[in-house]
């Protein structure tokens, strides 16, 4: 039963990875990541279920607060960034080559 | 799942309504094509051009926008500890005192940086 | 879910370091936010000092009054002996990095500011400075403090995220170089972020498997669950790679030459003493205490790991022309060399024996990092430090004090006898080979060997050959600049030529091994 | 009669025994409802605001006009559909849609009485309720965001931009003040489904002041008045009502996030929608705060008055009242200023909700026997002096920040006057060098 | 008295008020007075040692210096010890005379002017060091000194050698830290498997019994030793160190440093892994061997003065290592004795070339010729000390090769005729040299060369005077040597050794 949510989170995490590897814009990159984290979240509050114990959802609860943490300091980097540069692709950030 | 049906049900109401409605728009009116009537309204002068994507817009409606999720998530905290408030008793208030007085000094500082100043 | 709660409590006095750093760091922003520009500096410092001596002292009493047997707050924070010892090694070097940091002329004057332009200028020249980073970085180190010390990954994953992401920003606060900087912190980020969530999606298949997440309940449902082991497998390898990025263990070290070289090199210095041992901590743990009963499926993996990272860390420095970029490969290939101690798990004298290794080797690497950087800060060129290797030519004749201390840190890193990382190397090899790792230690000697060379390679360049007309300026340091120098080059020399009573004291510290 | 009462309360575990057909019932029933109020409601509004300006307002469709806005209704059904070349089609559809449905939703955990036998099944007078039900209302309430946003962007262009991002600003904003105005309610009640709620505020208790026990008002709105008064404010914020009806702001935006919406059918949806919000909040308010279905006070002497299917009367009843005031506020409040609406929701709305929910909960840990008072003391003392110090730092920076502010603006008029051509109010000549203001000296963030 | 850790301490605590006084010249003087103490003081040991006491190791010092890790502080001397120490002690003070110009930028070819302080200092710290690697009795405490030596050598070459100097020093510490890792690795694989938790060298003989982990561990630490002591075909360092060097700092290398290796195979490699030991001794004699002969044959072909020095350096380090593995009481002895002589031969041969570099400014054979008219003094000492090179009888190394190679015949008859030729080819290279640099029409470069100056005579005089005395009456010294290499020999229990296989082994490679 709960297989197929177990199933889905982690197709979304796949996806979440892939996108990370594969996007150029940070912000994408940065989605993906968030992407993820909610894979994790799902995963956290299916396993709830399967043990029959408040753990998980409890976790997913501080997966948040932490993935928010997350989106306001990522977000704060990348604004400033392209800020600078004009543009959030992660190529066009090629001056830490030795 | 018991609990949950029925609001599957009002929400099959709701958008069936919705869409239907929606979607007849067009054709339940007449037709008289009109070029201007094709350009977004700007009070008759000439369209400014939209960037595709909706170009940029001001930083402040981000920072809002994190606020929004600190406080959220401060929120998220605060429900289920005032629901538990009479079992957890003094432990509870000194954690959440702390923890709000935390948010606090936070805000202090974010209303400090004018990051609550709309101008 | 309407059944009671029982209130649960909580040993604040146990858990009053990490208590006093954060509090610290909450004041600091409190005084962000209300005391006048020109006042900030002068409060911050102090109270940061302060709040890491006073950390340090309460870590000292704890130690002192015996170690209790289980762990703190309902069984979510260890404060164990190898927590304790590390918690020293973190606060002192900490400390030490805050001196560093100290020195204004590392930090941008305005973050928000775009680099070359109009605002910049002014910021610059109305003196600003962005005196938020003491309290990030005692966040920083406070997240440091609770890493290694999580007796369960819900706990453990938070603080490896209060640990990391104020070092996000920190990254990206260098004065000179601004785009190098903000680039590497977007880099850090998103590989940051990347990482640690695969640590929490392989916390979440251990959860799954397991049915909990505390370390000591995982450890006994490797013998009672059956059936689950590929939720087990794939979640330790999850798991394992998050950790594994934070220490900068190839195949996943790709960020840490970036960074150390983009980052203000104070930051540098604080990441790559203190985080190192943060990490290793949380390792030792989860590998230790939660998968033990693993052994057989994760060492031969940690194997392979620690191999590729040593000859990594080693071969890709020689090709490196950056010094902080060398320094930086030159942690992973460190790195490799901990992983050793890591793997020789065996029986309890044997773990204690590893353990003990480890703790050291940490400490003694921590203060030549650290001093490294420092001297790194003060080789300035006209566009702020003198990264370049080829800058540094005939060094020895500029400031021939100052380069000699430098041969020396050089020389520990190489772990030439009578230095710190002579003994710290010996240590861990040792313990290496009684628990049966010899091909490893080969390997790492091989690749010391080869690490040898790149350092050595600097020493030529510093004492060898004739400095360039127009070479970098000394700095004349700040005084903390000077004692963080003073005290790293003796730290390395005392623990190079008596290590015993820092051997006797982690040996105290591992006796106990962790407390499940 | 207690016993009675207390069984007619429904509690959590009355629900999902429904069968099917039942649960539709009641959806269709709520359904409908909600049209016909949406009309009742147009038509309510209008004639009332009328009123109380001396006008007549609508009188023409059918007696006293109450068909006015079925005619409305038709009309808007046979307008043109115009759709801008530039909108993102998918976008555009999809808004109004996303706008309406959360609304419905929301007001499908609202209790409305207590159990009744609807043909021979005993069933409360309540869609559904959950353990998190007042979660799920939130929920709708921030999903509904989402519309107003999509349908300012899909429409492309900056009017509806702007609004856009206004309307979801401000509403993020005061959905944080809502929520926090929640806490007070839960520490009393204990729970966060709304059937219990209410049944919570059957009967106060007692406060055991000194020796005597002095009785407790049983709703929460005087229980928790600041509670309440904060709930007030951010119900008129979050629907995008007088006084805080920017994202529509006509005098600035047209029509805000709707401009491109002409007067056709998509637009009486998303009207729609907004009036089923305003229900909705004023629902919530009811049930949160004053009683639920519950009878007001001189009715609940008369024991049947909560018993059967009475409560929908009261229910109703008080829904009007709340919306009659909305109405209110509309006809006699003037628009706030942009910066006063956030300002109002992030610096005076939340510090203030966590200061009261702070009050409260010590007081709760106070009555508590098991309460350790010195400590609770002690702490109350030490974040009150915090604030009261932070305050009074702050308010000394304020001031002088105000006085700064009114100094330049003062400088900026004199600047005004001393050029002669500018005093040609109200249009400059064209050949005029623009003016835009003295540069005001940037104040950097955080000095004083 | 400790007399050992006062050795040690005194050239460390000279090295200390040298790098600290004002003047380079106040800097020399009391570097030679640090090291002529030093010098003293080793008379008065070497005065009190007993050798036919039956403690092995006398003056022995220990103390716990790292119980952790069971490490000791812990010297002591035997006969073979003693005279190593000795050597060291007589060369530094005659070194530090010689080299009293290297650092100051003089001469013709010398680099420019650098540190003086330091270069003397270094001397002195290298000084305590080779003293102490001699002395220690304590397995890591050998191999710290061990370690530790190359750096003062290695800044010694790097900052005051010829013109590749980095080059060589970079190479010359490379090697020998790879040899020294992969010794650490046999160190610590020895004490986790002898399990004494101890690293006192006593009590860890005859500890390991199993041959595959004797073999195992004697190749750890025996490949450190013939790095150091340049056997072929580890040597490759050694031409390119030498030669960069100066003068002063090659002789200490060469004399000094390289002994270590030999002296390390002697000590640990043959007494902790007497049974592996047997096993490689074929590998380990044809390695010298080749050794004598390839060094030999290569030294003929060279051009530079220094190199060639270097490589018949290589060719009688084939000779020590060959009567070390010869485990025999003569070629043990011998190679002892060789070691001392080899130091003072080559020591005064490097000197003397130096002196005339520092003449001409070039070390190429080719820019000299007919010295011997200009300097007959210099030709004169250049000349003895070369024939001691050879071995002539009367000469110090003859008795010690003598010896080495009646010690070798008496188990590998093969080997040591084909050694013997190296003594034929040694007389080639140096007579050779000597003819084209000395003898000839005076080339037009070396006209204004002056005679050996008294600085320079006070170098060479105590040198020749210690080759002739120990050509003629080398017993003291070998009455010092045997007993502690019967000691050796006897750990290794030759006894069993069955003669007529080895033989078919020694021969058959």
């Amino acid at each position: 039963m709960t297989t197929h949510y177990l199933v889905l989170s982690a197709l979304l995490f796949a996806i979440g990875g892939a996108g990370v590897l594969v996007r150029r814009n940070a912000i994408v990159v940065f989605m993906c990541v968030e992407l993820m984290l909610n894979a994790c979240n799902l995963a956290f509050v299916t396993f709830a279920r399967q043990h029959g114990n408040l753990d998980g959802q409890l976790i997913a609860f501080f997966v948040m607060v932490v993935a928010a943490a997350e989106v306001v300091i990522g977000l704060a980097i990348i604004v400033m960034i392209f800020r600078t540069r004009r543009s959030a692709s992660v190529d066009d950030a090629n001056l830490l080559k030795y | 799942m018991e609990l949950y049906a029925p609001i599957l049900v009002l929400a099959v109401l709701a958008a069936g309504f919705a869409i239907f409605s929606v979607t007849i728009a067009p054709f339940t009116g007449p037709r008289r094509w009109n070029r201007a009537k094709l350009d977004a309204y700007e009070c008759g002068i000439e369209p400014t051009p939209q960037p595709v994507g909706g170009g940029r817009f001001p930083l402040k409606y981000m920072i809002t926008a994190m606020l929004f999720i600190v406080f959220d998530i401060e929120i998220i905290f605060l429900y289920p500890w005032a629901v538990a408030f009479d079992q957890l008793g003094m432990f509870g208030l000194v954690e959440m005192v702390l923890f709000i007085v935390t948010v606090l000094v936070a805000y202090a500082y974010v209303w400090r940086r004018k990051g609550l100043d709309w101008d | 879910m309407n059944g009671t709660i029982q209130a649960p409590t909580i040993e604040y006095a146990l858990l009053s370091p990490m208590l006093i750093v954060f509090g610290a760091a909450i004041i600091g922003v409190l005084v962000e936010a209300f005391a006048p520009r020109y006042l900030r500096k002068s409060i911050h410092v102090p109270l940061t000092l302060l709040a890491l001596v006073g950390a340090f002292i309460t870590t000292i009493l704890t130690a002192l009054n015996g170690l209790p047997d289980k762990a703190a707050a309902m069984g979510a924070v260890a404060v164990d002996g190898p927590s304790l010892f590390i918690w020293g090694i973190i606060l002192v070097l900490a400390f030490i990095s805050v001196l560093l940091i100290n020195d204004d002329e590392q930090f941008v004057a305005q973050a928000s500011a775009v680099p070359g332009s109009t605002d910049e200028e002014e910021a610059v020249r109305s003196g600003f400075a962005q005196t938020e980073v003491y309290p990030l970085a005692l966040f920083a180190v406070g997240g440091m403090l609770l890493f290694p010390a999580s007796n369960d990954l819900l706990v453990m994953f938070v603080a490896l995220e209060v640990m990391s992401l104020p070092l996000y920003l920190l990254c990206g606060l260098a004065r000179r170089r601004r785009l190098l900087s903000q680039e590497a912190s977007v880099k850090y980020f998103l590989l940051g972020a990347f990482s640690s969530a695969f640590f929490l999606y392989g916390m979440a298949l251990v959860y799954g498997y397991a049915g909990s997440i505390e370390l000591k309940a995982i450890a006994d449902s490797l013998s009672t669950v059956t059936g689950q082991d590929t939720l087990l497998y794939i979640g330790t390898a999850m798991l394992g790679v998050g950790l594994l990025f934070k220490i900068g263990a190839a195949p996943f070290q790709a960020w840490k030459p970036d960074v150390y070289q983009g980052a203000p090199t104070a930051i540098t210095a604080l990441m790559a003493s203190t985080v190192l041992v943060a990490a290793f901590g949380a390792l030792l743990r989860v590998f230790w205490v939660a998968l033990g009963g693993l052994e057989w499926n994760w060492q031969p993996v940690m194997w392979g790991v620690a191999i590729l990272t040593m000859i990594v860390g080693a071969v890709l420095a020689i090709t490196q022309t950056d010094i902080k970029r060398m320094l930086a490969y030159s942690s992973v290939a460190h790195g490799g060399f901990l992983l050793t101690g890591v793997i020789a798990i065996g029986t309890f004298a044997q773990n204690t024996q590893a353990l003990s290794a480890i703790l050291f080797y940490l400490a003694a690497y921590g203060f030549t990092t650290v001093g490294a950087f420092a001297v790194v800060t003060m080789v300035r060129d006209a566009g702020g430090e003198a990264g370049h290797l080829s800058r540094w030519a005939g060094l020895g004749k500029r400031s021939p004090v100052l380069a000699a201390i430098f041969a020396f840190f050089l020389l520990a890193f190489a772990g030439i006898p009578l230095t710190s990382g002579f003994f710290g190397k010996y240590a861990v090899f040792a313990a290496a080979v009684s628990g049966g790792a010899l091909p490893l230690v080969i390997v790492g000697v091989v690749s010391s060997a080869i690490a040898a060379f790149f350092y050595v390679r600097v020493i030529v360049l510093m004492f060898f050959s004739e400095p360039a007309a127009d070479g970098p300026t000394i700095a004349t340091p700040t005084l903390g600049t000077s004692a963080v120098v003073a005290l790293a080059a003796a730290a390395t020399v005392v623990l190079g030529i008596f290590p015993q009573p820092v051997l006797d004291l982690a040996d105290q510290a591992a006796s106990a091994l962790f407390i499940r | 009669m207690r016993t009675l009462l207390v069984a007619a309360d429904p509690t959590l575990a009355d629900f999902g025994k429904d069968p099917l057909w039942i649960s539709i019932i009641k959806a269709a029933v709520i359904f409908i409802v909600l049209m016909l109020g949406v009309l009742f409601g147009v038509w309510f509004e209008r004639k009332l605001i009328s009123r109380m300006q001396n006008r007549y307002g609508p009188n023409r469709a059918g007696k006293f006009g109450l068909l006015q806005s079925v005619a409305d209704g038709l009309k808007m059904g046979l307008k043109e559909d115009l759709m801008p070349r530039t909108v993102d089609k998918v976008i555009y559809f999809i808004a109004p849609v996303v706008l309406a449905v959360p609304a419905f939703l929301a007001f499908s955990v609202i209790p409305m009485g207590p159990m009744v036998s609807m043909f021979g099944v005993t069933t409360p007078l309540q869609l559904t309720d959950l353990p998190v039900a007042v979660l799920l209302v939130l929920a709708m309430a921030s999903i509904g965001v989402y519309g107003i946003v999509l349908a300012g962007w899909g429409s492309r262009s900056p009017y509806t931009i702007l609004g856009g991002l206004r309307a979801s600003a401000q509403v993020v904003s005061y959905e944080i003040a809502m929520g926090l105005s929640f806490v007070g309610v839960f520490l009393f009640a204990g729970t966060l489904s709304t059937s219990e709620i209410v049944s919570a505020q059957a009967s106060g208790g007692t406060f055991p002041l000194g020796g005597l026990n002095i009785p407790m008002p049983s709703w929460y709105m005087i229980l928790l008045i600041p509670s309440f008064l904060i709930y007030i404010v951010t119900m008129l914020g979050e629907t995008n009502r007088v006084p805080f009806d920017l994202p529509e702001g006509e005098g600035e935006l047209v029509g805000g996030f709707q401009t491109e919406y002409s007067n056709s059918l998509k637009f009486a949806v998303i009207m729609l929608a907004e009036y089923v919000n305003v229900f909705v909040v004023s629902a919530v308010s009811i049930t949160l705060f004053m009683g639920g279905w519950r009878a007001p006070f001189p009715i609940s002497m008369w024991d049947g008055a909560n018993a059967g299917w009475w409560p929908l009367l009261w229910f109703f009843l008080k829904m009007v009242l709340v919306f009659s005031f909305f109405i209110w506020c509309r006809a006699s409040l003037p628009r706030v200023r942009y910066d006063q609406l956030m300002a109002l929701g992030w610096k005076i709305l939340i510090p203030i909700n966590l200061g009261w929910i702070l009050l409260v909960a010590t007081v709760r840990a106070m009555q508590m026997e098991s309460a350790n008072k010195s400590l609770v003391l002690i702490l109350a003392a030490i974040v009150l002096i915090g604030c009261i110090a932070i305050w009074w730092r702050f308010d000394s920076v304020l001031q002088k920040r105000k006085e700064e502010k009114a100094a330049q603006v003062q400088a900026e008029f004199e600047l005004l006057d001393a050029e002669p051509a500018a005093g040609g109010f109200p249009v400059p000549p064209l050949d005029l060098p623009h003016y835009h203001g003295v540069e005001r000296k940037e104040v950097p963030s955080g000095t004083n | 008295m400790p007399w050992l850790s006062i050795l040690m301490a005194v050239p460390v605590l000279g090295a200390v008020g040298v790098s600290l006084t004002k003047s380079d010249k106040l800097a020399k003087q009391l570097a030679l007075a640090v090291s002529l103490v030093v010098l003293a003081l080793t008379g008065v040991m070497a005065a009190q040692f007993n050798p036919s006491s039956a403690t092995r190791f006398q003056f022995a010092e220990v103390y716990d210096w790292i119980p952790r890790f069971g490490v000791h502080y812990g010297v002591g001397v035997d006969g073979i010890a003693l005279v190593l120490i000795a050597l060291s002690a007589v060369l530094v003070p005659i070194v530090i005379l010689a080299s009293w110009h290297d650092a100051d930028g003089t001469g013709a070819a010398a680099p420019p002017k650098r540190s003086v302080k330091t270069y003397f200092a270094l001397l002195l710290v290298l000084e305590a060091m080779m003293i102490g690697v001699f002395a220690a009795t304590d397995v890591f405490l050998f191999y710290v000194f061990f370690e530790a030596m190359l750096i003062p050598m290695y800044f010694m070459i790097g900052s005051y050698g010829g013109a590749q100097r980095s080059y060589a020093a970079v190479k010359f510490l490379l090697y020998s830290l790879f040899g020294g890792l992969l010794m650490l690795v046999a160190v610590i694989a020895l004490y986790v498997i002898a399990d004494k938790g101890t690293f006192m060298f006593p009590e860890l003989v005859g500890v390991i019994q199993d041959p595959n982990t004797q073999k195992w561990l004697f190749l750890g630490f025996f490949i450190a030793f013939a790095v150091k002591a340049p056997l072929w075909p580890f040597h490759t360092w050694l031409p390119d160190a030498a030669a960069q060097a100066p003068a002063g700092a090659a002789v200490l290398l060469v004399g000094v440093l390289d002994k270590v290796g030999t002296y390390g195979m002697l000590r640990f490699c043959l007494e902790l892994f007497p049974d592996a030991a047997k096993f490689f001794t074929p590998l380990v004699i044809v390695l010298s061997v080749v050794g004598i002969v390839y060094g030999a044959i290569v030294a003929i072909g060279q051009t530079d003065i220094k190199r060639l020095i270097a490589y018949t350096s290589i060719s009688h380090f084939g000779f020590i290592a060959l009567g070390v593995f010869a485990m025999t009481a003569h070629g043990g002895a011998g190679a002892t004795l060789y070691m001392v002589n080899h130091g003072f031969s080559t020591g005064a041969l490097f000197l003397i070339a130096g002196f005339l570099i520092y003449r001409r400014g070039s070390s190429q054979i080719a820019d000299y010729g007919g010295v011997q008219k200009v300097a007959p003094l210099l030709a004169g000492t250049f000349l003895i000390a070369g024939l001691s090179g050879l071995s002539l009888p009367g000469l110090s190394s003859f008795v010690s090769e003598f010896m080495v190679l009646l010690g070798t015949y008496e188990r590998y008859a093969v080997p040591a005729i084909i050694a013997t030729s190296g003594v034929i080819l040694a007389a080639i290279y140096i007579l050779w040299m000597y003819q084209r640099t000395m003898t000839g029409p005076t080339a037009e470069s070396v006209k204004g060369f002056t005679d050996l100056n008294i600085r320079e005579r006070w170098v060479v005089a105590p040198l020749i005077a210690v080759i002739i005395a120990l050509g003629f009456f080398p017993k003291p010294v070998l009455d010092v040597i045997n007993p502690a290499v019967d000691q050796t020999l006897s750990n290794v229990h030759v006894d069993q050794f069955t003669p007529a296989v080895a033989d078919k082994k020694g021969a058959g490679q």
